[in-house]
């Protein structure tokens, strides 16, 4: 026979304005199974928690309803004062009279037997509560960090200062991402390189720091503490131990006419190549596609030359398998592409850039080794035109966000040409400016006052070339909507941020969810920026949302500390509310037929195949088992299956049909 | 091959050469171009400036009379004509009270969907037709240029790539002439202010017009009554407002294709352009009498 | 023109009768060829030439066109009374109502007799069922009016 | 089981049905979405029941037949919008099997206007208020769900 507790709490007037308290108390007295009911002013008080600990010990209770606000707001605390007083916090639950009554409706007796409902649901589903207890799992204390731009690079770098081990994964050649290829960085105009480069070094010296470029992540399986990654590694088609980083390959090789990425397609690079003077690591790496030899089965003109014999013609990808304890989500964005905006000619013309390419053009490092000279003719313009907004903000045919980073990278690219190109004239078309961030707003003015940017407020409708030059049609909103033409020599568009490519597939082999955007969704906007949905996953900088780099590096610092967190407890506690397998004794063992129904309907891989066999070890039966690492208790699979075998602690059939009966 | 024909007022009227143009290709081509029965105005470019009701009723008696008389496909050369004919059939489409009250002007049902195709589409349609018969391949460098109806806006009029159309460059180039790259192809004319502001269509044309001559091409090809109008009878206001004259003259698609076929100029009715067609090696037609008189007006 | 279509669009969004009335008296709803372009350029795809349709309408009704875009609602009306008489335009009878409702006698005085030399201008309506239009443009009135009411 | 004693009489004293609705909500969007119902203090009809549950994909449907037999007039099943699931697909599994149960539940005499299924988010405290005032309106022009009662005995359950 159970013995049950009620305690009815009035939220001061919150509740027992509106609930005759005394009377649901009462009812509950009358509930079978109820051997105390009280009413108190405030139950989450200490003596409102004393109240109900001492009711457990006195009373000997195996189960309390607490009639208060909603569990969503103080389950811990009762659960907590359960166990203190010796109960298994489990037995605990809460009737929601406040949320769920007091607050939305009036103060009637059809409202006070709402409330007597409602703790009679509880009642009857706390009778058929089991003692649980967290589960508990060990952690791997080594993170995962996918993508090396500056947000991986800081995330590696705090988690392995920390003591910690880290796997930096990255896609590319090199590490450094985006902030390598740039020229200056607003608001305070300091070269790009020069910050990023020791952080480059840093991170690939680091002890606690395992470096994979050129790598790709190919699977992770498992769950918080306890993931095991699948990393493809590929083949760069040479010894990195054995090669000397000399370059003389990288100056033989004769297939030289492939546009450089790192450039932006503004040079070009050879077959073999090393993607940019300061690259981490700073080894060659053979682009298959083009090489000759991978292409017809001759040359081998770089392993004849290479002196230190490091060339690996038939190296193979190799794949790496690693336990990690927790991820971070590093990987990036990409620009919108010219081909997008037929109205400016798809980007066809050669002096219609993108802001990357800009970045490459007043580059120190860049092809015209910071010199702006416009790509089709390589003369240095006299006019530029600089487009912000293009496809951000713009619903319809681009993305509707804001990118956030462009009215600042916009401005600074103005007043980098206005320093470099005395004379020039640059214009700014803007819909709007939007500089907040520390000294933001004042460098952006500093390129209207002090260099003479010009800002028109206006979209461009139209750019086409004539006579050498490109025209931009536009609109100056402040001089009452006046059509406007400039002749430009170069034009620069702020494309939109986007989310990286493969986003999705990425984001489908963690089990992380994203917005309608296809960036990274966090688990909450405010509360938990850098977690995701998915336990043990964290996310840093702009595959989240368009972000600048202080941003992306205290986002990344605090992905960190999450990681660090996670990792300073030896092992793990989760809520108990998971899904079991029915077990029984011989000659049954279980019910469980193996049709596997629920394993098609788990969305997190959580249901495995057990063989049961005797004590002589002979096959019984194939049944499903629930990997309680793995299961987040979500009970999907209860509801599927067919013979009733598998069931969800604290939400079990047998409670919530109590739960229905007692309405 | 037989399809219905809506040839519109302007193809009877002052494009008498598209209308003579696109009735040789099909003569040509062998296709049977099937007149709507006692076909009315579309209304065009004045009906949805003073009148909702009528700017869909006009319309719509067309679509239903081509309904009724069997014609699942409607061609209609002229691009207002065409982009009404669309435009209203997609708000009766929207609308069942509209639908209703349209059909109370017009005394018909809406009757079956027609399928309206515009000139492009049409010729498209009959490439495979076209290019066993070409006979003098169109070896000249033109200038495509579409306008602003047979494009826009994208959603309603679901034709080519709305803001860098390529569907007429295609055709040039399977009769054998080439097209260039500009910036103007489907910047607007000023359409059926060519009356009331002659001035401003004069300026408008002025910058279509030099930007093709910039960009190398030897004429212009239009798909559309008003273009032609504009750029070639109003070439008096685009040179005024150019302040000199320039030799280009202005073809219609069918035109083009046509003379890929070994077509009359006569039977195209290129005597009654006003730019007259001065290419090298062109032995001009007889026109000189009949075009008397007729230099571009300012 | 007097306002940019942005402006035009940004006085109907303040919903105050003064900037209505300004809209209303604009020489700019009537300047508007339709050529599209705002609708495709636009983030947000504002249909401005059906909405200016709606103006043009609205400024008729309560005879508050400018004055300076008389000749250009002379110039509709022409051609739509040519419509309604002949079923098909009638060049030459537009152009010379379109003449007698502004007085500009000599416009384009000279490009008439060109296009009578090329062919382009015709003397007679060219066919089409004048009863039926005439009748189209009746029932609409009236189909009109009872909606309105 | 005993009856639960307060039950029984309309308790607004004006004779109108007071209809019997049971709610089963999703503890991640619906269940926190009532609470911002609560804590933005918008009323509603007071005459509906929340069952928590982890998810909508949890539900067995036959815990809906057990709700009539118990006398609920009106069913309201809620859970996250597409793509919001906190546990990614399980609204999705709960539609689809709701897809293949609603066959039955129509072959079987159920009627179907007595089971609504809504998507309210943790964020739309107002939708929840005006989705209980509208299905227990409906539910109330419906009338007591006395039908069920017959098949009952008929034998079906």
């Amino acid at each position: 026979m159970a013995r049950i507790g009620v305690f009815v709490c009035h939220c001061g007037e919150n509740i027992g304005g509106t609930v005759d308290c005394a009377q649901v108390a009462e009812a509950a007295r009358s509930l079978r199974g109820v051997v105390h009911a009280v009413d108190y002013k405030y139950m989450c008080s200490d003596p409102g928690q004393n109240l109900l600990k001492e009711a457990i010990r006195e009373k000997r209770l195996d189960g309390v309803v607490v009639a208060a606000c909603s569990p969503r707001m103080h389950e811990p605390t009762f659960r907590a004062a359960a166990e203190e007083a010796g109960l298994n916090g489990y037995q605990c639950e809460m009737a929601n009279v406040r949320e769920h009554c007091s607050w939305v409706h009036e103060k009637a007796n059809s409202t006070t037997a709402k409330a007597i409902d409602l703790v009679h649901i509880q009642v009857e589903k706390v009778k058929r509560d089991a003692p649980l207890h967290p589960i508990r799992v060990p952690v791997s204390r080594t993170a995962l960090v996918l993508g090396g731009g500056i947000a991986g690079i800081q995330a590696a770098l705090d988690i392995a200062n920390a003591g910690n081990q880290v796997i930096l994964l990255e896609r590319s050649p090199s590490i450094g991402g985006h902030m390598s290829q740039l020229s200056e960085t607003f608001p305070t105009l300091d070269c790009s390189q020069c910050i990023l480069t020791p952080r480059m070094v840093e991170v690939a010296r680091h002890p606690n720091v395992t470096l994979y470029t050129y790598s790709e992540l190919e699977k992770l399986e498992g769950f918080i503490g306890n993931f095991k990654a699948t990393i493809r590694r590929r083949a760069r088609k040479l010894d990195e131990k054995i090669c000397n980083g000399c370059g003389v390959c990288t100056q033989k090789c004769p297939v030289k006419k492939i546009p450089d990425e790192f450039n932006e397609g503004l040079s070009q690079r050879r077959a073999i190549y090393i993607p940019f003077p300061q690259a981490v690591p700073n080894k060659p790496v053979i682009d298959t596609a083009n090489c000759t030899f991978f292409k017809n089965g001759k040359c081998r003109a770089c392993e004849k030359l290479c002196a230190a014999k490091a060339i690996r013609l038939d190296q193979q990808d190799e794949i790496v398998v690693r336990e990690v304890g927790a991820v971070v989500l590093a990987t990036g964005f990409r620009t919108m592409g010219l081909e997008r905006f037929p109205e400016y000619g798809y980007g066809r013309h050669p002096d219609l850039i993108d802001g990357l390419k800009f970045e490459r053009l007043a580059s120190a490092s860049g092809p015209t080794a910071g010199v702006i000279r416009r790509p089709s003719d390589g003369k240095i313009p006299e006019t530029v035109v600089f487009v912000a907004c293009a496809g951000s903000r713009d619903e319809q045919k681009g993305v509707s966000y804001c990118s956030k980073i462009c009215c600042m990278y916009t401005a600074k690219h103005a007043m980098l040409y206005r320093h470099k190109v005395h004379g020039g004239k640059a214009y700014v078309f803007y819909m709007d400016v939007r500089a907040a961030g520390k000294n933001y707003d004042e460098f952006v003015r500093r390129a209207v006052e002090e260099d003479g940017v010009k800002y028109v407020r206006g979209r461009v409708s139209r750019i086409y070339p004539d006579r050498g030059q490109l025209v931009v049609k536009g609109v100056d909103t402040l001089l009452g909507g006046e059509p406007l033409e400039i002749r430009a020599d170069l034009v620069v568009l702020a494309t939109a941020v986007q989310a990286q490519q493969g986003s999705e597939e990425m984001a489908q082999k963690l089990h992380v969810s994203y917005d309608n955007h296809r960036f990274f969704a966090e688990a909450h906007p405010k509360l938990r920026p850098v977690e995701t949905n998915t336990a043990g996953i964290f996310l840093a900088g702009a595959c989240q949302a368009p972000r600048d780099i202080p941003e992306s590096v205290a986002q990344a610092s605090g992905a960190a500390a999450k990681v660090c967190g996670l990792f300073s407890r030896p092992e793990l506690t989760r809520e108990p509310v998971v899904a079991v397998v029915d077990r029984q004794a011989p000659p049954v063992w279980s019910s469980c037929v193996g049709c596997f129904l629920c394993r098609s309907a788990c969305p997190y891989q959580a249901i495995e195949e057990e063989t049961i066999r005797t004590r002589k070890g002979e096959v019984v039966k194939t049944v499903a088992r629930v990997n309680a690492g793995l299961c987040q208790g979500c009970g999907t699979c209860v509801a599927t299956c067919r013979t009733k075998s598998i069931d969800l602690q604290g939400f079990t059939n047998e409670q919530l049909f109590a739960e229905v009966m007692a309405i | 091959m037989r399809v219905g024909y809506y040839p519109g007022c302007s193809l009877v009227g002052s494009s008498r050469d598209f209308g003579e143009s696109v009735a040789a290709v099909a003569g040509a081509l062998e296709v049977e171009l099937a007149e709507v029965p006692g076909w009315n105005c579309c209304g065009a470019s004045s009906a949805h400036a003073l009148d909702h009701l009528l700017a869909l009723a006009l319309p719509a008696s067309v679509l239903a009379s081509a309904a009724r008389a069997g014609l699942g496909e409607v061609l209609a050369p002229c691009a207002s004509c065409y982009h009404r004919l669309v435009s209203a059939q997609r708000e009766l489409a929207g609308s069942e009270q509209l639908r209703r009250q349209v059909e109370r002007v017009i005394d018909m049902p809406v009757g079956a969907p027609v399928k309206v195709l515009n000139v492009l589409e049409w010729l498209e349609r009959c490439i495979d037709l076209i290019t066993p018969k070409v006979k003098q391949p169109f070896a000249r460098t033109v200038a495509c240029y579409y306008g602003c109806l047979l494009v826009r806006p994208a959603k309603v009029i679901e034709f080519d790539r709305s803001e860098d159309p390529v569907s007429m460059d295609q055709l040039v180039a399977r009769v054998g002439g080439k097209t260039v790259e500009w910036g103007f192809k489907t910047e607007c004319c000023g359409a059926a202010l060519s009356i009331p502001r002659t001035p401003t269509v004069g300026q408008l044309g002025a910058r279509i017009v030099r930007n093709a001559a910039g960009s190398g091409a030897e004429a212009i090809v239009v798909a559309c009554p008003m273009c032609h109008s504009n750029l070639d009878m109003r070439r008096g206001a685009i040179e005024e407002a150019l302040g000199t004259s320039v030799d280009l003259p202005v073809l219609f698609i069918t035109q083009v294709v046509g003379l890929a076929l070994g077509i009359s100029e006569r039977a195209l009715g290129l005597q009654r352009h006003f730019v007259e067609v001065r290419w090298p090696g062109r032995t001009p037609t007889a026109t000189a009498s009949a075009s008397g008189g007729a230099a571009p007006v300012r | 023109m007097d306002h940019a279509p942005s402006e035009l669009l940004r006085m109907l969004q303040l919903e105050l009768p003064e900037q209505e009335g300004r809209v209303l008296g604009s020489q700019a709803i009537w300047m508007c060829i339709g050529c599209q372009t705002c609708i495709s350029r636009c983030p947000k795809e504002v249909d401005l030439p059906r909405a200016l349709d709606f103006l043009r309408r609205e400024s008729l009704e309560q005879g508050r066109v400018h004055p300076d875009a008389r000749d250009i609602v002379a110039f509709h009306r022409a051609f739509l009374s040519s419509i309604a008489r002949h079923g098909r335009l009638f060049e030459l009878g537009t152009v010379v109502g379109y003449k007698l409702r502004t007085g500009h006698l000599l416009q384009d005085a000279a490009l008439a007799p060109a296009m009578l030399a090329k062919g382009k201008l015709g003397l007679v309506p060219h066919g089409g069922d004048a009863q039926a239009a005439a009748a189209i443009f009746e029932r609409a009135r009236a189909v009109a009016e009872e909606a309105g009411e | 089981m005993e009856p639960t004693p307060t039950r029984a009489e309309p308790s607004n004293g004006t004779g109108t049905f007071q209809p019997k609705i049971t709610a089963f909500v999703c503890n991640w969007c619906t269940y926190a979405g009532a609470d911002l119902t609560g804590t933005s203090r918008i009323k509603y009809q007071s005459n509906v029941r929340v069952i928590r549950l982890p998810c909508t994909g949890r539900i067995d449907f036959m815990l809906l037949l057990k709700a009539f037999a118990r006398g609920s007039d009106g069913i309201i099943v809620s859970g996250c919008h597409p793509n919001d699931c906190h546990y990614t697909s399980g609204n999705y599994h709960a539609r689809r099997r709701w897809i293949v149960f609603r066959d039955l539940l129509e072959f079987t005499g159920i009627d179907l206007r007595r089971v609504t299924f809504a998507w309210v988010s943790a964020a739309e405290g107002a939708k929840w208020a005006e989705l209980v005032d509208e299905v227990t309106n409906r539910v109330r022009e419906l009338g007591p769900y006395r039908e069920y009662q017959a098949l009952l005995g008929a034998g079906i359950e």
